[in-house]
Parts: C-alpha cells; structure tokens; sequence
C-alpha cells in the first residue's frame, strides 16, 4: 500500500546483500577443502553459490548420470552377454553392441554409446538382466563434434569411478 | 574421459606468420590479453527453447552462477553477444531465426549446443525437428544430456574458455577481408 | 441453469443433436456439422459457456471428429463436449466458430495444420505450427513420419516467405 | 578550510604560477583550461570502470550471488576485460540504417553527461565554470541526451528502437516537469541560480527540509537518465535491447559508458542540490562529495536490484497523477514557509513540518479514494488489494 511494497522489497534486498557476506563462510566450512561439497537444505539463507569448477557437490545416490559398466568381482570384466536386451530397449538406438561366443561363454565384444542422443532413461538398465549396466555419477562431458561416444573400456573405468556394485543398489530393487 | 582432449574447430592454416615470427613476444602477449579478455567477459545470447532453458536458468540463478565468468550480462540482443546458447529442441519452424540471430552477432562469436535435441534431435526422430544444430549453423561445443545438470552448462563455458584461449589474432579468420586465406 | 436444463434446451432447441455418453453431469454431444455455429452461438448466448477451452480432431477410421470443450467461466457447470463428425474424408470442411469464440482463431489453425480440416469462415486459415509448404498432415493416421533435413524444409518454402 | 581540503586549489595555484613564468596570460588560462577539460573527462570516465563492476557485483549480493570473480581478485579488472573485448568486436552497421546518423549518435550520447559535469561543484572552489546560471544549465543539458536516442532509434531502421524512442521521449517529457519543480523549490530557498551557491546555502542538507522535492528529484533523474524502474526503453521482452539494439562493438560501448557516466551524474547532481554537496565535518570537501555521491549511485543500483519494471501507463500517472500535483503544491507551501519564517532554522524545520503534512494529506487521500473506488486497478495501486 502507497508503495510500503516497494519498500519492503528494499529492505529484502539490503538483507540478503548483507547476509551474503557474513552467512557465507559459515555455511560452506569446506568451501576451500578438497572434496565435494554436500548438498545443502532447501531452507538454507545466505550465499549457497557453489563455485562449480573448484568444488562440486556430490551427486544423490539415484542421479542419472551416464551409463557405465560394472566389473565383474570375479573376472574383473563386465558381465555384459551381448544379449541385445538394452539395445532392442533403447528408444533412439543410442547403444550398440557385438558380441562372440556361444552360450555361456557369450561376451560383448564392442559396446558402442552415443552421448549426443542418450536421454537418460535407464530404460536400458531396468532390461539388463545381468547387473552389467546402471547409470553412474557422471556429467561432465562436451565434445566438438556431434557424435561422441563412449566404448567398453571407457564405460568400466567410468564405472569403477562411480563406485557402483550392483544395479538397482540405489533403486530399492536389490534384495 | 571428461578430461578429453578439445580440438580446434575453427581450422585456419597456420602459416600466415612466417616461423621465426611465431613466437613474437609482442604477439604472443596481445594473445593472451586479447583471449583473457574475450573468456572473462563472454556475454550470452541465451536462446532458450524447450526444457534446457530451465537448466539455463538455473545456471544463471543463484546456486550456480555463471556471472562469476564475467558471462552476468545476457543480453537480449544478437548485436551485443559473443556466445548462443541454442538450448532444446529446434523445431523447423524455429531453424531461420536461429540462424538469422546467428548471423546477426558479430565476430568473434561461438555456440554452445546444449541437450541432446540440440545436439542430434535427440528423442525426437519427427518430422518437425531438425536433427542438430550442426545442420544450421557451426557449433563449437556439444554438450550431451536431457538435460544437462547446471555444472555441466558450465564445465562447458570453462571447455569453451580453454578453446578461446588456445586462438591466436594472428590465426583467426574474423580480422580479414573476404577471400582472403 | 442446472445441467441438466441445458441440455434439454439444447435438445429441444436442435432436435438434431444427440447425446453420446451421459455419465451423472458429465456428457457428450454430437452435432450435425451444418448445425455446428448456430449450437455455439446458443450455447454463449443463452447458456452460459463463454470459454472455449479446447478444440481439436480425431482421425477415426470412418471420419474425422471434431471435439470441443466448453467451460462456463459465470456459472459453476461442468464442462461440456460437442463433437461434430465429418464424413468426407478426402476434403473435410466444417464452418469456422472464430465468431463466436475468439479464441478459437488458433486452435482452428492448428487443427487445419495437423488434420487438414478446413474451416469455412476462418479469417487466416494458415499452417501455424509448421511451416508453409510443408506435405501431409502429421496427425492423420495415414501420414508417414520421416525426418526432413533444413535443406528440404527451406526447397518447400514459398517463395515469398522470409527466411 | 583545512591544508588537504585546499590541496587541489594549491596545486593548481602553484601550477598557474609556474606556467606564468613562460606563457602570457591567455596561454596559462588555456593551459589550466584544457587541464580542467582533462580532468571532468577523467571524473566522468573513471566511475564507469568502477560501476561496471559495482553493479554487477551489487546486483549479485541482492540476489545471493558472487558476480564476476574470476576476473582478478574480487572480479575487480573485469570492465577492462569488457572494454578489450567489446573494441575488438566486428562493428555491423544494418543495410536498413541512416549511417551517417548512425554513426553519430554514439557520440552524441557522452556529450551531454559530460557537459553537466562542468557546473558540480566536486569539493571548495573546485569547479570548472561556475555559472550563475549553472542548475539550469544542468536541467537544459541533461535533457538533451534524448536527442541522442532518438537520433540512435530512428538510424538503426528498427522498429524495436523506434519503440523504445516512443516511450523514452514520453517518459522524458512527463518527467522533466516534476524534475524542474523540485529544482524551482530548491532555487527558490537558496536564493540563486548558481550550484555553489546552492551547496553554500544548505547548512543542514535540502533532502532534511523538503523530503517531498528530494524524492522525486530523484526518482525523475533515474528516469531521465531510463534507470530501472523507469528503464522501459530497455524491455527486454517486449522490445528486445531499446535504443541500443542495432548497436555492436565500439558504437555499443558509448552507449554503455553513457549510461554509467549518467548514474554518477544522477548522484552528483543530487548530492550538490539536496546533500549539501561538498559540505561535511572532517574530511576534506572533495571526499565527502565522492561519500555522498557514490552513497546515492549505490541507491540507484539498490533499486535496479530489487524493483520490477514499471509499464508505461503506471509509469505516466505516477508522474502526471502524483508527482506534478504534489510538487507543485509543495512548491507553493515551501514558498509561503520561507517568507514568512525567514531560511533560518526555524524556516527549515516549518518546512519538513509541512512536507510531512502534506505527505500525510495525499497519502490519506489517496486512500479514502481508492477504498471508495470500485476500480480493481485502482484499489490494487494503493491498497495492494489484488
């Protein structure tokens, strides 16, 4: 009313100018460590600016990053049996897979994974039945040309990165 | 993986400057001005067009904060901006303002594709969806995801800074006259 | 006016028009498609529905269905359906309710862009989701999706359109 | 009047002298002229540089972000990143542009904020031209900067910045007129027309006497100079950049170093004509008017910071509605007060007596009105019912 509005709006303001400097350093005390930085409440005031190339937060156990490989404990490599289940699953026909040997000794040989088309559906994980995939921690990823893919080798380190064990380990799907 | 090394994609011969010449002190210290100026304050035309324009958003909002890169000033018009940000889904009917606003920045300018429509059309195989950016005009850095998190908008303005930094005024092609090599 | 009364004015006033489904208040009309402006005009006038809150097709295999939802923004009635049916598949044409409903001006351009429906009556019948030029009608159910590159989108173009 | 107080007039004094051994008359005068001219460009110049970066990073506190700060420490170097980059640009002229005009309206921009910079007083005798006529020659300058707007808009063969030219002339020409009736109260205390003599005249600040002038002296200069909540010249999403729109690279840069210059010199001219200038306690003149001055800009990026555009209707009623009337009755009152208080303290505390009255007055009646009006609009306006 008669612009005690407008004035309000001032004092919000000049608040939050001011807590930006004094609540800051309070609530990042990891602000300059090393490591990620946890993910702070939604009903946190002050500066929450995270400054992204020199820290990060860590992701949620359930984010969708990109899709990676789990090692097999035993062998040390993935468990994938270029059954096709994932690439008949895809919708864009992002994956693409050649595997050799018969039965149980069937391995993939090649696992092909376009980025640029991949819209992180996990529709793909939720079809493998043989705990080789999950969707890792993973965002980082620009390139200069428009088909960037991701191989075998690429995917398994991505995924010892992830510290992943099995799929649906954040999903409640293990039992 | 994410370390990945980043080509040049603006590819200009290099022998313009004769070899003995190339590691001029004077030149090599109006480059690093010159390319510390254009990273430190590379103001965006954020063209925003499906959901990757939130991610966009939420990138120049408070939590993440690309003003910190000196990129706090998106500006609204094409004449003023060094860097499009095509976020989301081009449909055709889209496709010529995107690139009569890409032809109205003037030089030197980039592109960031950011999501996966804008990269490849993504989930949309349609007849009303044109398959990437790359069909219409260059792009400089791709960035896959549907969308992309907020850090990965900005992992790619620190990539794009890298390929900014790696230019060179003796090399780049915006300073010449037409027809010239 | 109860719902009820609005529909036994409908009924009486066009003896034409036929209930589909009746569900409690919840109903469904179809209408003769020569009837379809002169319906519209009663049901704003004297009945009290002044929104038109959708307007869109249905490719069936028989005919094209025209549905209209209609909500009373002075009276709280529940929404209303109309549907129109044409039978002619190879050139369907209904009269345009712009006139009625301002709002219908672009709901009607998108029907005609993407069933190829003509409305008679429409002051700028134009494709508005895609562009001038384009062939077919995506949301027909005989059209055949494919992936058109820049290139042959800018070759269908007018000539005259900007680009 | 202490030695730091006096230092510039002793350096310049000492310099006149100097210069008188070898040049005649005319030569020192031209010398120390064209040191003035150096200096106002400086004074106008340097706080670009800083408020580039001041607004950002003001901008970015109020809404819980660092702003730039990548730039050298605290982002500080970030506006010479800015200008090396935006004079290596490509300059585009549009086929549809009057060039000539074009090109020539990014220098008519400074020309004007410049000009006003010579009637500030900036410290005790330190003016460039102390005119008798200077505030007036303050208000008739300063408005001459839309000439640069229009010429801009109407070159660039858009019909965004042709727009935007509407509105700005419109907003210009409703907002000068409050603009010169607080200017009139001031003059009308003082006695004169001559800033010095304005800044003399305030032993307690003007903004403590007449509060009603000060405000909307303010408030008319941020949208004289199309500050935000007056910068409906730039509506991003309706117009797409304003005036500016067709403008890239060095051509682009005037503008932006004009708009800058304007926000100081909003808080220059406030200062000398409510805040009692260069006047204060301990520290030297030319400090307390760089205090004041910069306490005034920071209000202007406060509020860029936290109020919403105004639309162009609500922004002409405020001013023909409410700032004209009222003015011009505190004109009036402020008058009657000081013939017959005398401008004494007695004078100056009537005055803010019949300020706040009058303040009390409208506010009531502007209440009483919208409660009986049935208008949504109005009662939305004053009541902040919705």
């Amino acid at each position: 009313m008669l612009g005690r509005g407008m004035l309000k709006g001032l004092w919000v303001t000049l608040q939050h100018t001011i807590s930006s400097f004094t609540s800051g350093p309070r609530r990042f005390p990891k602000r300059y460590l090393d490591g990620p930085v946890p993910r702070p409440e939604p009903s946190t005031q002050g500066m929450l600016t995270l400054q992204y190339p020199f820290e990060k937060y860590e992701m949620w156990p359930r984010f969708r990053g990109v899709l990676v490989h789990l090692r097999d404990p035993e062998t040390g490599q993935s468990r994938c049996t270029a059954c096709m289940a994932c690439v008949r699953a895809c919708p864009h026909g992002v994956l693409t897979v050649t595997g050799e040997g018969k039965g149980r000794e069937r391995r993939a040989k090649t696992y092909t994974y376009e980025l640029g088309r991949c819209i992180f559906c996990r529709l793909c994980v939720e079809s493998c039945r043989f705990d080789a995939i999950e969707m890792g921690q993973e965002y980082e990823f620009v390139s200069t040309t428009q088909d960037q893919t991701l191989n075998l080798e690429e995917m398994l380190a991505l995924g010892d990165r992830s510290g992943i064990k099995h799929t649906g380990e954040a999903w409640g799907q293990v039992e | 993986m994410s370390e990945r090394e980043i080509h040049h994609t603006l590819t200009v011969p290099e022998t313009l400057v004769p070899e003995d010449l190339q590691r001029n002190a004077l030149l090599t210290s109006v480059d690093s001005v010159y390319n510390w100026a254009r990273r430190r304050s590379m103001w965006p035309l954020t063209f925003g067009l499906a959901c990757c324009a939130l991610e966009m958003i939420a990138a120049g909002a408070a939590r993440y904060d690309y003003g910190r890169l000196g990129m706090d000033i998106p500006f609204s018009s094409p004449r003023q901006s060094d860097l499009l940000i095509i976020s989301g889904t081009i449909t055709h009917k889209m496709a010529p303002q995107l690139i009569r606003l890409w032809n109205q920045m003037p030089e030197p300018k980039y592109s960031i594709a950011m999501g996966a429509c804008t990269v490849s059309g993504g989930t949309f195989d349609s007849y009303a969806v044109v398959q990437g950016a790359a069909e219409l005009i260059p792009v400089d850095i791709y960035l896959p995801g549907c969308p992309p998190r907020p850090e990965a908008l900005i992992y790619a303005f620190t990539k794009l800074h890298e390929m900014v930094g790696q230019q060179s005024v003796k090399t780049v092609s915006w300073y010449r006259k037409e027809g010239e090599a | 006016m109860s719902h009820q009364a609005t529909l036994d004015t409908l009924l009486t006033r066009f003896p034409e028009a036929g209930i589909e489904r009746q569900e409690g208040l919840d109903f469904t009309i179809v209408l003769p498609s020569s009837l379809i402006v002169d319906a519209c005009r009663t049901l704003r006038d004297d009945l009290g529905f002044d929104f038109l809150s959708n307007l869109t097709a249905v490719d069936r295999p028989d005919a094209f269905e025209v549905v209209y939802h209609l909500y009373s923004l002075s009276n709280p009635a529940p929404p209303l359906a109309l549907k129109v049916r044409l039978a002619d598949k190879a050139d369907p044409r209904l009269a345009s309710v712009t006139s009625v409903w301002e709002g219908a001006n672009l709901q009607e351009r998108e029907v005609y862009d993407l069933f190829g429906i003509v409305f008679e009556g429409h002051p700028k019948l134009e494709r508005i989701l895609l562009w001038e030029g384009f062939p077919g009608h995506p949301l027909r159910k005989d059209f055949i999706n494919r992936i058109y590159s820049f290139e042959e989108m800018r070759a269908t173009l007018p000539p005259e359109t900007e680009r | 009047m202490g030695f730091l107080d006096a230092l510039p007039l002793t350096v310049m004094d000492w310099l006149r002298g100097l210069l008188g051994q070898g040049l005649p008359a005319w030569g020192v005068e031209l010398v120390v002229g064209l040191i003035k001219v150096v200096l106002i460009l400086v004074v106008a110049i340097l706080p670009v540089i800083v408020l580039t970066w001041l607004e950002r990073k003001v901008l970015a506190r109020g809404q819980d972000r660092f702003g730039p700060n990548l730039a050298g420490p605290y982002g500080l170097v970030v506006a010479f990143a800015d200008a090396i980059k935006i004079l290596t640009k490509e300059d585009i002229i549009p086929q549809a542009a009057d060039r000539q005009v074009f090109r020539f309206a990014p220098a008519l921009v400074l020309i004007p904020t410049l000009l006003v910079f010579t009637v500030v007083p900036m410290g005790r005798g330190m003016i460039a031209a102390d005119l008798n006529v200077g505030i007036l020659f303050a208000v008739a300058i300063g408005s001459l900067a839309v000439i640069a707007i229009i010429a801009a808009t109407w070159s660039s063969g858009n019909k965004y910045s042709l727009l935007s030219m509407f509105r700005s002339v419109a907003q210009l020409v409703s907002y000068e007129l409050p603009m010169a009736f607080s200017v009139l109260t001031v003059v009308l205390v003082s006695g004169g027309l001559s800033t010095v003599r304005i800044v003399e005249a305030q032993v307690i600040p003007f903004a403590l006497v007449m509060p009603i002038a000060a405000v909307t002296y303010f408030l008319a200069s941020l949208a004289e100079a199309n500050r935000s909540p007056f910068d409906l010249l730039l509506g991003e999403s309706e117009i797409v950049a304003g005036h500016n729109l067709e403008y890239s690279g060095m051509r682009f840069a005037m503008f932006y170093i004009g708009e800058y210059a304007h926000i100081f010199v909003i808080g220059a001219l406030t200062t000398t004509l409510f805040l009692g200038g260069y006047q204060g306690p301990i520290l030297p003149g030319y400090m307390w008017f760089l205090i004041k001055t910069m306490a005034v800009v920071y209000v202007v990026l406060w509020i860029r910071c936290t109020w919403p555009r105004m639309r162009i209707d609500q922004l002409l009623d405020f001013s023909w509605k409410l700032l004209v009337p009222l003015n011009l009755a505190n004109l009036m009152l402020v008058a009657l007060v000081f013939k017959l208080a005398g401008t004494g303290l007695l004078g100056s505390l009537l005055s803010l007596v019949v300020n706040v009255g009058l303040l009390v007055a409208v506010g009531t009646f502007l209440v009483r009105r919208a409660r009986s009006s049935t208008s949504r609009r109005t009662r939305a306006l004053v009541l902040g019912e919705v």
